[in-house]
């Protein structure tokens, strides 16, 4: 097979990715940003709601607008960009098998290798599942947002986190109609903005509540819903139907470990950042010397941190290839490291930064 | 500990599992210990095969009669096909060369019993039609057949417990010794003991570190052999596929059929089988990397050039995964199943190969009647652990 | 997820199509990780090689056994990471096709 | 028709060049760049393959190439991820049944 070398090649072109790309160029390193997609910007270009958070993190901006901007930068550093371009494996720790165009093999022989691979939508099971029509939110997203295209008219959605409710909102946009959000648990799970903006749109919410089973032959035709106790079983009898031909299920995500775990990178299991993920050090390094993780992979958050933690990948994988004196680095190092935790705060930000800090703080143990 | 017990098995591949189920239904109170999972080791990274044609006549190709013979009892007996097929196979010749050391060599099996033939281009294509144009002919035998080695297994446990055999998994063995009463004692990794008049050594590529335990020497080697797994799609032809080529070089050293550099550095040669889950087994390779299970890209690739060269039309079909197991291997290609000399009650049943699926019924067989002193019709020195005289760790 | 006793006919695993309660029996016939169950009924053998049924079945026998969960994973990975067409492993990229 | 023709945030759509495509041996068309299941789901189709064992519909479910269970027979080649490839002028497009067929 046909072998290329390059100093750092980046696995993914989502938040994370496009910013480690970035900022090991502006480092100087040769960078070569892959992505299975025909476009880049992995889950950004979805995201066609305003980002919050403090100024620098463009609070007020569309992820879209954020991709594109992230897009001009890396064009400006004319970083190679290679689409429609699988992964497919890292072996020997520094070999990439690439399969471009889902017709050509390459070897890319890499010094460096930063897995941004992001996370896959988690599943909940129940009678009918697996009929036309049940898709994860995600799926929903990508075909309103990315294809323009509607996938049902009457949409049932389960689990009210951000992703449930930004969604959702997403949906009423593009001219769909939300029959109902369920939730399992007795609170629901999403920012107030989002759920407050879906509320004020007429769309009823249904905590302690799940989808019991899901009827129709070829489609979907309606949903059960049912009321769950305090220990969140079935309560019987307090079941009743919905007539929706969509049912976007949206229950969390989970790391997408395959090419970091495929490589032996030592896993380690996070409840709160959504399962396994490969333990790495404070600059992102995972228990490979040649190997990094950023994003979601290695920990589900939002764009925002995923964005940080891309840099913090992209200006460390650079150094250790002595871009950058010590004193350039440790600088701007300071600088990501403050950014993502200021990111990391609130409830929700707390429990998440506890948790990096323990992978973080084992990584000597793992190694 | 447990209530007492007759015989502790080391490993619980598919040897393990058998034996330990065979030693059961004799009678013998019987606990199968596996520091791995279900089908960690070479048993669950295998094709199901109980292939003939590949063996030189001899006791390999007796033993494979029988063991396929007990396979038919024990589907009746446990009322279960464990996806069983008798697809038949074929060794694809190339040339001339091929064709000539093949017919000398179906010859030889013809005379001990094996019911193969020589089929020419055209009966080869109608029982292939993926077959390459090249191909000039092909051996053709309806014995060739197949099991799922994960249903077998499962199958060994459900009866064995039911009989009373126990299973300890994720938990290896760690030290050996003899004790006064002449009984041996297992420790495992979490401190738990396992006393026993016998210890069956069925720790496949392993069993050389368990025999050390024992101040034993078992020259088993780990070879590694790298294996492709395509989508499931609808049956391609009717039978499983071979090539002569790797065949031919075994058995004529000096012939002029010549493998590429690649065959040579991966030991590659075609395996093609038809899994019970309807995905197609692509292999192999025979790697000494010691016990690296990892896959590569150098094996995964050789793979598929070599299967595309016999099966052109396969270029369409989805690879799903690539995965390693670790043969074990002995210096005669024979398997290791007897007592030790000077360690009575300790016995080895591993060195299969690449024949651990085909060989477990009649390998586990043998070893209950050894170990519960039954009289065993064959001579089994041929396959004593003691037949590789001072052995010593070169 | 509904009671799991009286859903034995649902699928968990979409490409093989194996239920539930072929699931819960392999469990309780002592295979306890994620592997286990996959060697004994299928599930997370099929084209996308459990990327959506494992973290399912990882928590069913979490719930069924009491184990936590990293005990029950993780699910073996291994390469290509994305089913590629045979000649697509194969094919070299020409030349021209890539730069430097 | 399921295209969102006009949205409030991502504004019209913007006219593609036409692609025709042939589904189950029916002429429908696609526009140029976007995947197989958008342009059949836009023409209301949303079964893709029916499956192996109980011949159940399947559709899209996670929409990123990943579940593979929107495969379908792309000419004539089966298991085609269809969320992921893109339709292509004259492409044939059929329902899978089971593991699909091998010429």
């Amino acid at each position: 097979m046909k072998r290329v070398q390059r100093e750092i090649v980046v696995i993914g072109s989502g938040p994370a990715g496009l910013c480690a790309a970035i900022e090991a160029a502006q480092a100087g390193a040769g960078v070569l940003l892959l992505d299975e997609n025909a476009k880049p910007g992995g889950q950004l270009f979805k995201q066609i709601h305003k980002f919050f958070g403090s100024a620098d993190h463009r609070a007020g901006v569309r992820g879209l607008d954020i991709g594109v901007q992230l897009l001009k930068q890396a064009e400006d550093l004319n970083i190679e960009v290679w689409l429609n371009s699988e992964a497919c494996g890292i072996f020997d720790q520094n070999s990439v098998w690439v399969v471009r165009d889902k017709q050509h093999s390459i070897t890319v022989e890499a010094q460096r290798i930063i897995i941004a691979t992001g996370a896959v939508e988690n599943s909940i099971n129940f009678p009918g599942w697996t009929l036309p029509g049940v898709m994860g939110a995600g799926a929903a997203q990508t075909m309103i947002n990315v294809n323009r295209v509607l996938p049902g008219h009457r949409v049932l959605m389960v689990g009210s986190g951000n992703v449930g409710v930004i969604v959702s909102y997403q949906l009423l946009q593009a001219g769909a109609q939300v029959v109902a959000i369920v939730e399992a648990a007795p609170t629901l799970g999403g920012y107030g903005v989002h759920t407050a903006k879906v509320r004020r749109a007429g769309v009823p919410f249904y905590a302690s509540h799940t989808v019991k089973e899901a009827r129709g032959t070829d489609h979907v035709k309606s949903a059960v819903l049912v009321n769950l106790d305090s220990n969140w079983q079935p309560i019987d009898g307090s079941e009743f139907e919905v007539e929706v031909d969509t049912i976007c299920i949206a229950t969390g995500l989970t790391p997408a470990v395959e090419l970091a775990f495929g490589s032996g990178c030592t896993p380690v299991n996070s409840p709160a950042l959504g399962g396994l993920v490969p333990v790495h050090d404070a600059g992102m390094k995972s228990s490979n010397e040649s190997i990094y993780v950023a994003g979601d992979v290695c920990g589900v958050e939002e764009a925002s941190t995923a964005m940080e933690e891309g840099r913090i990948a992209g200006l460390c994988a650079a150094h250790s290839l002595s871009y950058l004196d010590e004193a350039a680095f440790s600088r701007r190092f300071e600088q990501l490291q403050h950014n993502v935790n200021a990111l990391r705060s609130g409830m929700f930000g707390q429990r998440r930064r506890e948790a990096k800090e323990s992978i973080v703080s084992s990584y000597g143990v793992h190694r | 500990m447990g209530k007492a017990l007759d015989v502790v098995v080391v490993g619980g591949g598919i040897i393990g599992l058998a034996s330990g189920y065979f030693l059961t239904r004799n009678g013998k109170r019987v606990a199968v210990l596996d520091k791995g999972g279900f089908a960690d080791g070479a048993s669950g990274a295998c094709d199901d095969m109980i292939l003939f044609q590949s063996k030189k006549p001899g006791i390999n190709l007796e033993l494979t009669f029988e063991s396929l013979e007990l396979y038919k009892r024990l589907i009746v007996d446990f009322d279960d096909s464990m996806q069983f097929k008798n697809l038949g196979g074929m060794v694809l010749i190339e040339n001339g060369e091929e064709l000539a050391i093949m017919e000398q060599f179906v010859k030889e099996q013809r005379s001990y019993g094996l019911d193969v033939e020589l089929i020419d281009q055209k009966d080869a294509r109608k029982k292939q039609p993926f077959l390459s144009d090249h191909i000039i002919a092909s051996t053709y035998s309806m014995m060739d057949s197949q099991i799922d080695p994960f249903h077998v297994m499962r199958a060994f446990e459900k009866q064995g417990s039911a009989l009373g055999m126990q299973i300890i998994r994720r938990n290896g063995v760690i030290a050996i010794e003899r004790l006064g009463n002449a009984n041996w004692k297992v420790i495992t990794a979490d401190g738990t003991a396992y006393e026993a008049p016998a210890v069956v050594n069925a720790a496949g590529a392993w069993a050389p570190s368990i025999a050390t335990m024992v101040g034993a020497v078992v020259p088993i080697v780990p070879k590694r052999g790298q294996i492709v797994l395509s989508e499931r799609i609808p049956p391609i032809g009717e039978t499983n596929l071979w090539n002569a080529k790797y065949l031919v070089t075994k058995l004529h050293k000096g012939s002029a059929v010549t493998l590429s550099a690649e065959e040579v550095e991966l030991g590659l040669s075609l395996a093609f089988t038809r899994s019970a889950g309807g995905t197609y087994l692509m292999g192999s390779t025979r790697e000494y990397v010691g016990y690296d299970k990892s896959t590569t890209i150098a094996g995964i690739k050789g793979i598929i050039n070599l299967t595309l060269g016999y099966l052109p039309k396969m270029k369409d079909v989805g690879i799903v995964r690539a995965m390693a197991g670790l043969r074990p291997e002995t210096p005669d290609g024979k398997m290791i199943l007897g007592e030790h000399a000077g360690l009575d009650g300790f016995y080895t049943a591993a060195g299969h190969e690449g024949d651990g699926i085909a060989l477990a019924p009649i390998t586990a067989k043998l070893l209950s009647d050894l170990v519960c002193g039954n009289r065993i019709e064959r001579t089994l020195d041929e396959l004593s652990p003691n037949r590789f005289g001072e052995a010593t760790n070169e | 997820m509904s009671d799991e006793t009286e859903n034995r006919d649902m699928l968990i695993c979409r490409c093989e199509e194996v239920t539930l309660g072929e699931i819960l029996d392999a469990i309780d016939d002592g295979f306890v990780t994620v592997k286990d169950v996959k060697r004994a009924t299928r599930a997370g053998m099929g084209l996308c090689q459990g990327r959506s049924c494992s973290r399912t079945i990882a928590r069913i026998i979490s719930q069924r056994t009491g184990k936590p969960l990293d005990e029950v994973l993780p699910k073996s990975y291994r390469y290509p990471v994305r089913p590629e067409k045979m000649s697509a492993a194969l094919s070299e990229e020409s030349e021209d096709e890539s730069d430097s | 028709m399921n295209r969102i023709v006009d949205h409030p945030i991502l504004g019209p759509l913007a006219d593609a060049e036409v692609v025709h495509i042939i589904v189950d041996g029916v002429a429908l068309t696609a526009r140029k760049g976007e995947m197989i299941a958008a342009a059949l789901i836009a023409n209301g189709k949303n079964t893709f393959r029916r499956t192996v064992k109980r011949d159940e519909p399947r559709g899209i479910y996670c929409g990123i190439g990943r579940c593979t269970d929107c495969v379908m027979t792309v000419n004539g080649i089966p298991n085609v991820r269809t969320c992921v490839t893109e339709v292509a002028e004259g492409m044939v497009i059929e329902t899978q049944l089971g593991s699909g067929e091998w010429q």
